[in-house]
């Protein structure tokens, strides 16, 4: 048993800090807020140059092949730091799916990209149903010729404005699961893209497919065979949002204690008071609560273990008591931590954003209660 | 005991009902959305102007006031219906500058500003708030000095609402800076254009904006001092008491659970109705129960208005009640919602035209504005039940 | 709108609070639980001297004649005192049921009796299947000659050990509503009772029926036409221990304050602590909602308005919030409370038992999700 | 990271596991029931001597004071498997007294009392808790004056379990009256056989008891002092440090939690097993959650202990949560088993043998025993995060 971090993580904890210190204060964070692409190329090419882009990406296609834990570990400090952009999706959702049912082919063509920062890939996955089970999954992918032509509607796809590529779940079959994922690029013709405006500021789109056709060479994995790469890639989402979920209640907890020392009314600060105290109190528990049941899971997925409780326990968990610790972070700041130019707020709205992603605590309660015996 | 308005409260909030129904725009929802379009503004202000002329705005006051002399009972009917079609009406020009005027102001005082509120001829924004003075109101630093016939004003006042053009502030200053913090304030009223005020304003994480209003060296009219000079605090405090009855909740509640039933008959997941979902079932239910509980605990501090009893403990527990479950209710609502709570009004796949998504945001300030939830467990411990203070 | 109680109602407050502060304090309460029949036969003369026993019974059969709303005040009180015995059981299970649905030759048989004092009258409805619903039922009742023979097992039937006639739910047809109520002797033939041991040290009992034999004249109501009636005496149910619950919390909380402002610790009373302030403060809360949300639905249906939702509505909000006012109040009294001669772990055992009975909150939740539309 | 345990302590996980499944009865579960029956007070002694016998119970002792220097993640693994078999293994001599002793006694003292603890040879009671003393340990008000080579003690000690029959008692005195608080305070031992020393039984609501203990004018001898005079506080403190690891709430849990779900799936509620109820399954996976949060947050605290860290806000953080999360998880096994909730373990309809019923209310007294929830809070506030005290 090892709670701790071991040194080369450790290393890559503190320089993965001291980088967005230097590359992304909140003032970044904040314009990202209204920019049309959500990040800059500036910052894009640094995080390639740090290794971030091929973290997880192995060596023999240009990436620096650590393990999905220590991606845990950058995402910790990335949501501390409310990375702005499309290194979630595009790692996690691109990068993962490509290196988990990729050909060879597809991941010699897209992996070194990614890795270098030329290449952004995303996962559209949800449709109007809104629904992470296969079930949800309408859009369809018809075998014509020698390809395949895709209709449907996607919707809350990552950052798909900025990303080259697409990899789209569609429907090949009437079982449940039959379901084909597809490199799409995503100037393919009949696919058009609306951005919608969410409460964390992120950038997701609605994803038409009017008859787009792609070759039979877009398929990633098994025809068919997509749900079980969906099931893993949502996993490693799930946990990576608890990581970035955890990286941003240490923040919120630091900012909520800090401001308590300083903030002065009834000529005393307002930490000494003892709501005040219970409050901060509440959020370190849950705070450290977050980090190990994180830390498990991530654990888990990395050396391969069997993980579905553990991803479903951590966030069922971590987005609950996330949500708790933003509204309790609120309640302490008052009327300051409401306003734009506060942090507060930009915490407590990706809160609501990582709270949904991968499934929300229902969502992932019923695994949970699977996995129980109920 | 009669848990049952009479046959004429029920004529008058009929005739409420009948009234905004045929006459604001049912989708029309400023009070949601806190908006500050100008068209917004100018609609506000003429609906404002329309239930004027009802008299209802000041259908409680005196009639010698502009008012009717209605009973509480029927203010609260008329505050429960306007809420809950989100109808703005009050600045706290009817609740509290009136009041305080009434019952402080000189006869000069209430002559100029009553029938003017009545008319919905002036419009307000507080000035209790500063950088300084949060739940600690008693230390505004806020200072006015006497010079001849006015108050030299200099400091900060925040989180109002002064961008939108109102053209009055009411608002607490200190005019004796050597004695103990609760004295030495005075509850003065200012117009807002007097040269040397300046406003600034703080957009807000859910798109509305608060400002911050700078005075420097601002001379105020001392007609504009109402009560005693150094007794503003015990002024304010009648009206800060006033401020607190809280149907609003409750009614802006009912609305919303309505809302989200529909939403969850009219809406499929995994196949079948949201509404045939038990997990989902259990909590709207227990959360219509919540806002029965709110409302009843309203009705109460009215009532106990009505008979000239002063709810104290009651009002502190209504507000702590009511905005808590209403921040439960928009909790509850976009979790409802599911990944489509996350959408932006301006996201045209937004549910219910992202009202929980806005609300969900502002609804958090609820439990911090008027008085923190902590403020009011402090009140109802210590006033209420009689705790020993710390 | 009035929420105000009226003079008379005020009066039989006063009085009532005055005769159980002397008639029955806390000691002859602690008494009684270690009591095998769980109340004296003298306390119970005086109640009926009192008038409480026949408190809404018609004046021709004896009773006071005053509505259910000045039962409900009476219950508050008891609530607050905590009144050992089968008060509850008999004036509002046994004489309400009679009253409500009992031939005029039963309401003359039995009212007077009640009133009196002289009879004890109890309701049995559950069985081991602890369901509130009909379908719960499965007792049977089958015609024989000029009368029915009954068989099953009633549990949780409140009192039966010390009533002389037993008000029993049995099926009598195969719908679902298909329920009639017979009036039977304690004593009768087949029929067998075993006390059980509850949380609240209350007179629970289980209740063997084993081909008891009654003649058609112990039917009450019409056959098959037992449910309306059940559900009627269940929302009265539901609605007295409401206000018992309302009576309890305002003593728990006068309690609970009290022992705050005397406790020292620190060096100072506990309840200049903002945490224990804030305690009592929700305690405070959850009282009130309790109070004005029972009296809304003791109104309604004292004045024969609908009131289904109400019920539903003050039964599963004041169960909860009545378990909230105890769980607070024994954390601040800390250790002290749960002894066995502290008045608090009185209260707080006896939530449970009001929390349960006539349906718990999820029960009635569902009859409010119905209400919504839902 | 590495969150598994070694091939080692699994291994050794395993072999507790084998012994006490074959030498205890399955279905007596004394901490449950806190009994007080002589019968199961012999076991409970019996048993204890055959963990002993296993070298298990200071197992994680250094080997010259009776034990295997086990490394503090065995100890947990040993800790939780009794936990969740309801083992009852310690009266606070292995966990409380032993290592205060080892830190602070005397060569006498350790090689007099720590074989002896390590036998399971001597029981003990807490001496902390008194009428005026709960969450304020430091107001102890227990005399000891010193007379020759004994101690003359007066005073009352309450909470402990000295009906049952220790035999010794570890306690805080005051030594010197004129100091403030914290000093002047002394950590003594004492046999409970000593002339001037009753116990009074104070029965409990849950049906167990907890004992008054009074002392007039006992003589205890001053070998009985463990560490320095009035350093009685530090000496005590380090021992308030080791009390709190907690990984018993989350294992006791999973065992309760394990018969809930058992007992969903095999009983019917209108007519289908309790376990299809969504809501229900919603609330009892919830649980499960939470119960893994809070082993791993001890699994936390017992590592660092390991790396030889102090754990100081983990520790309350753990206590808080785990005994929060145990009373949260009695309330809905209750409230799952619905009607039947209510049965006392006597009733021969109770089900799961009433375990629910009397732990729902004994488990209230988890989140007040060994420093109450607020006053945790209070450390993890002020000690944890550093705020300042008010």
């Amino acid at each position: 048993m090892d709670l701790g971090l071991n040194e080369a993580q450790q290393m890559l904890k503190t320089s993965a800090r001291e980088f967005l210190e230097a590359e992304c204060p909140d003032t970044l964070v904040r314009d990202m807020e209204e920019d049309e692409r959500g990040f800059t190329p500036e910052l894009w090419q640094k995080l390639a140059e740090q290794g971030w882009l091929g973290l997880i990406i192995p060596e023999k296609y240009g990436g620096v092949g650590l393990s999905f834990f220590d991606l845990a570990v950058l995402l910790e400090e990335a949501g501390a730091a409310m990375l702005p952009g499309p290194f979630f999706a595009t790692v996690v959702l691109g990068g993962m799916t490509i290196m988990e049912a990729g050909s060879e082919e597809q991941k010699q063509q897209f992996l070194p990209g990614i890795a270098e920062g030329k290449s952004i890939v995303t996962l559209a996955l949800l449709e109007p149903t809104a629904s992470w089970r296969p079930e949800g999954v309408e859009a369809t992918a018809a075998a014509r010729d020698d390809g395949y032509v895709l209709n449907g509607t996607k919707l809350f796809v990552p950052y798909a404005h900025v990303s080259d590529h697409i990899i789209v779940a569609a429907r090949t079959g009437d079982g449940a699961r039959d379901v084909t994922l597809f490199l799409v690029p995503r100037d393919a013709d009949g696919m058009d893209h609306t951005l919608l405006k969410t409460i964390a500021s992120d950038r997701q789109s609605e994803l038409l497919l009017d008859n787009v056709s792609v070759p039979s060479s877009a398929v990633v994995g098994e025809i068919n065979g997509g749900w079980d790469t969906i099931e893993r890639v949502l996993r490693w989402g799930a946990i990576g949002k608890c990581a970035e979920m955890v990286g941003g209640g240490g923040k919120v907890l630091d900012m909520t204690v800090e401001y308590a020392k300083q903030r002065v009314q009834f000529g005393r600060p307002i930490g000494t008071f003892q709501a005040v105290q219970h409050h901060c109190a509440n959020m370190a528990s849950d705070v450290e609560g977050s980090r190990y049941i994180t830390y498990q899971a991530a654990w888990r997925l990395s050396e391969g273990e069997p993980a579905v409780q553990e991803v479903a326990a951590a966030k069922a968990w971590v987005s609950d008591a996330y949500q708790r610790v933003c509204a309790t972070g609120h309640q302490v700041h008052g009327a300051i931590g409401f306003t734009k130019e506060h942090n507060m707020q930009l915490y407590s709205r990706r809160a609501k954003e990582a709270e949904l992603a991968f499934g929300d605590t229902d969502f992932h309660l019923e695994a949970v209660a699977q996995g129980i015996g109920l | 005991m009669e848990i049952r308005f009479s046959a004429e409260d029920e004529a008058f909030r009929d005739e409420v009902v009948e009234f905004i129904e045929s006459e604001l725009p049912w989708d029309w929802r400023t009070q949601e959305l806190d908006s500050e379009e100008p068209e917004d503004l100018k609609l506000v202000q003429q609906f404002k102007e329309k239930l004027a002329g009802k008299g209802w705005l000041t259908r409680a006051w005196p009639k010698e006031y502009g008012g009717q002399e209605a009973s509480h009972m029927q203010q609260l009917i008329f505050n429960e219906e306007t809420a809950y079609r989100g109808v703005p009406v009050d600045d706290g020009g009817v609740s509290m500058v009136g009041p305080t005027i009434m019952m402080s102001g000189t006869e000069e005082q209430k002559q100029f500003f009553l029938p003017r509120i009545s008319r919905a001829e002036i419009s307000w924004v507080q000035g209790y708030s500063e950088p300084d003075a949060g739940s600690d109101l008693a230390s505004v630093q806020t200072r006015a000095v006497e010079d001849g016939d006015d108050f030299v004003v200099t400091g900060s006042k925040i989180w109002n609402g002064a961008h939108s053009g109102a053209n009055w502030m009411f608002m607490l200053v200190r005019t004796d800076p050597d004695v103990r913090k609760h004295r030495g304030i005075s509850f003065i009223v200012t117009e807002m254009g007097l040269p040397g005020i300046t406003v600034e304003r703080i957009p807000l994480m859910w798109g509305a904006s608060r400002s911050l209003v700078t005075f420097e060296g601002v001379r105020v009219p001392k007609s504009g001092l109402i009560g005693e000079k150094n007794m503003g605090w015990y002024v304010g405090a009648t009206l800060l008491d006033l401020e607190r009855s809280g149907v609003g909740n409750s009614a802006r509640a009912t609305r919303l659970l309505e809302d989200l039933v529909d939403f969850c008959r009219e809406n499929k997941r995994h196949g079948r109705p949201i509404s045939e979902d038990p997990v989902t079932r259990s909590r709207l239910a227990r959360m219509a129960v919540d806002i029965q509980t709110s409302k009843l605990i309203s009705y109460n501090v009215a009532w106990m208005q009505s008979q000239e009893q002063i709810p104290n403990k009651e009002a502190s527990i209504s507000k702590l009640f009511g905005s808590e479950m209403l921040k439960r209710l928009y909790g509850l609502g976009i979790q409802v919602l599911g990944m489509y709570g996350q959408l932006d009004p301006e996201s045209k796949w937004a549910p219910l035209r992202g009202r929980f998504e806005r609300g969900y945001m502002s609804v958090a300030g609820n439990t911090v504005a008027a008085g923190t939830s902590e403020i009011q467990r402090n009140i109802i411990a210590t006033r209420g039940l009689g705790l020993p203070r710390g």
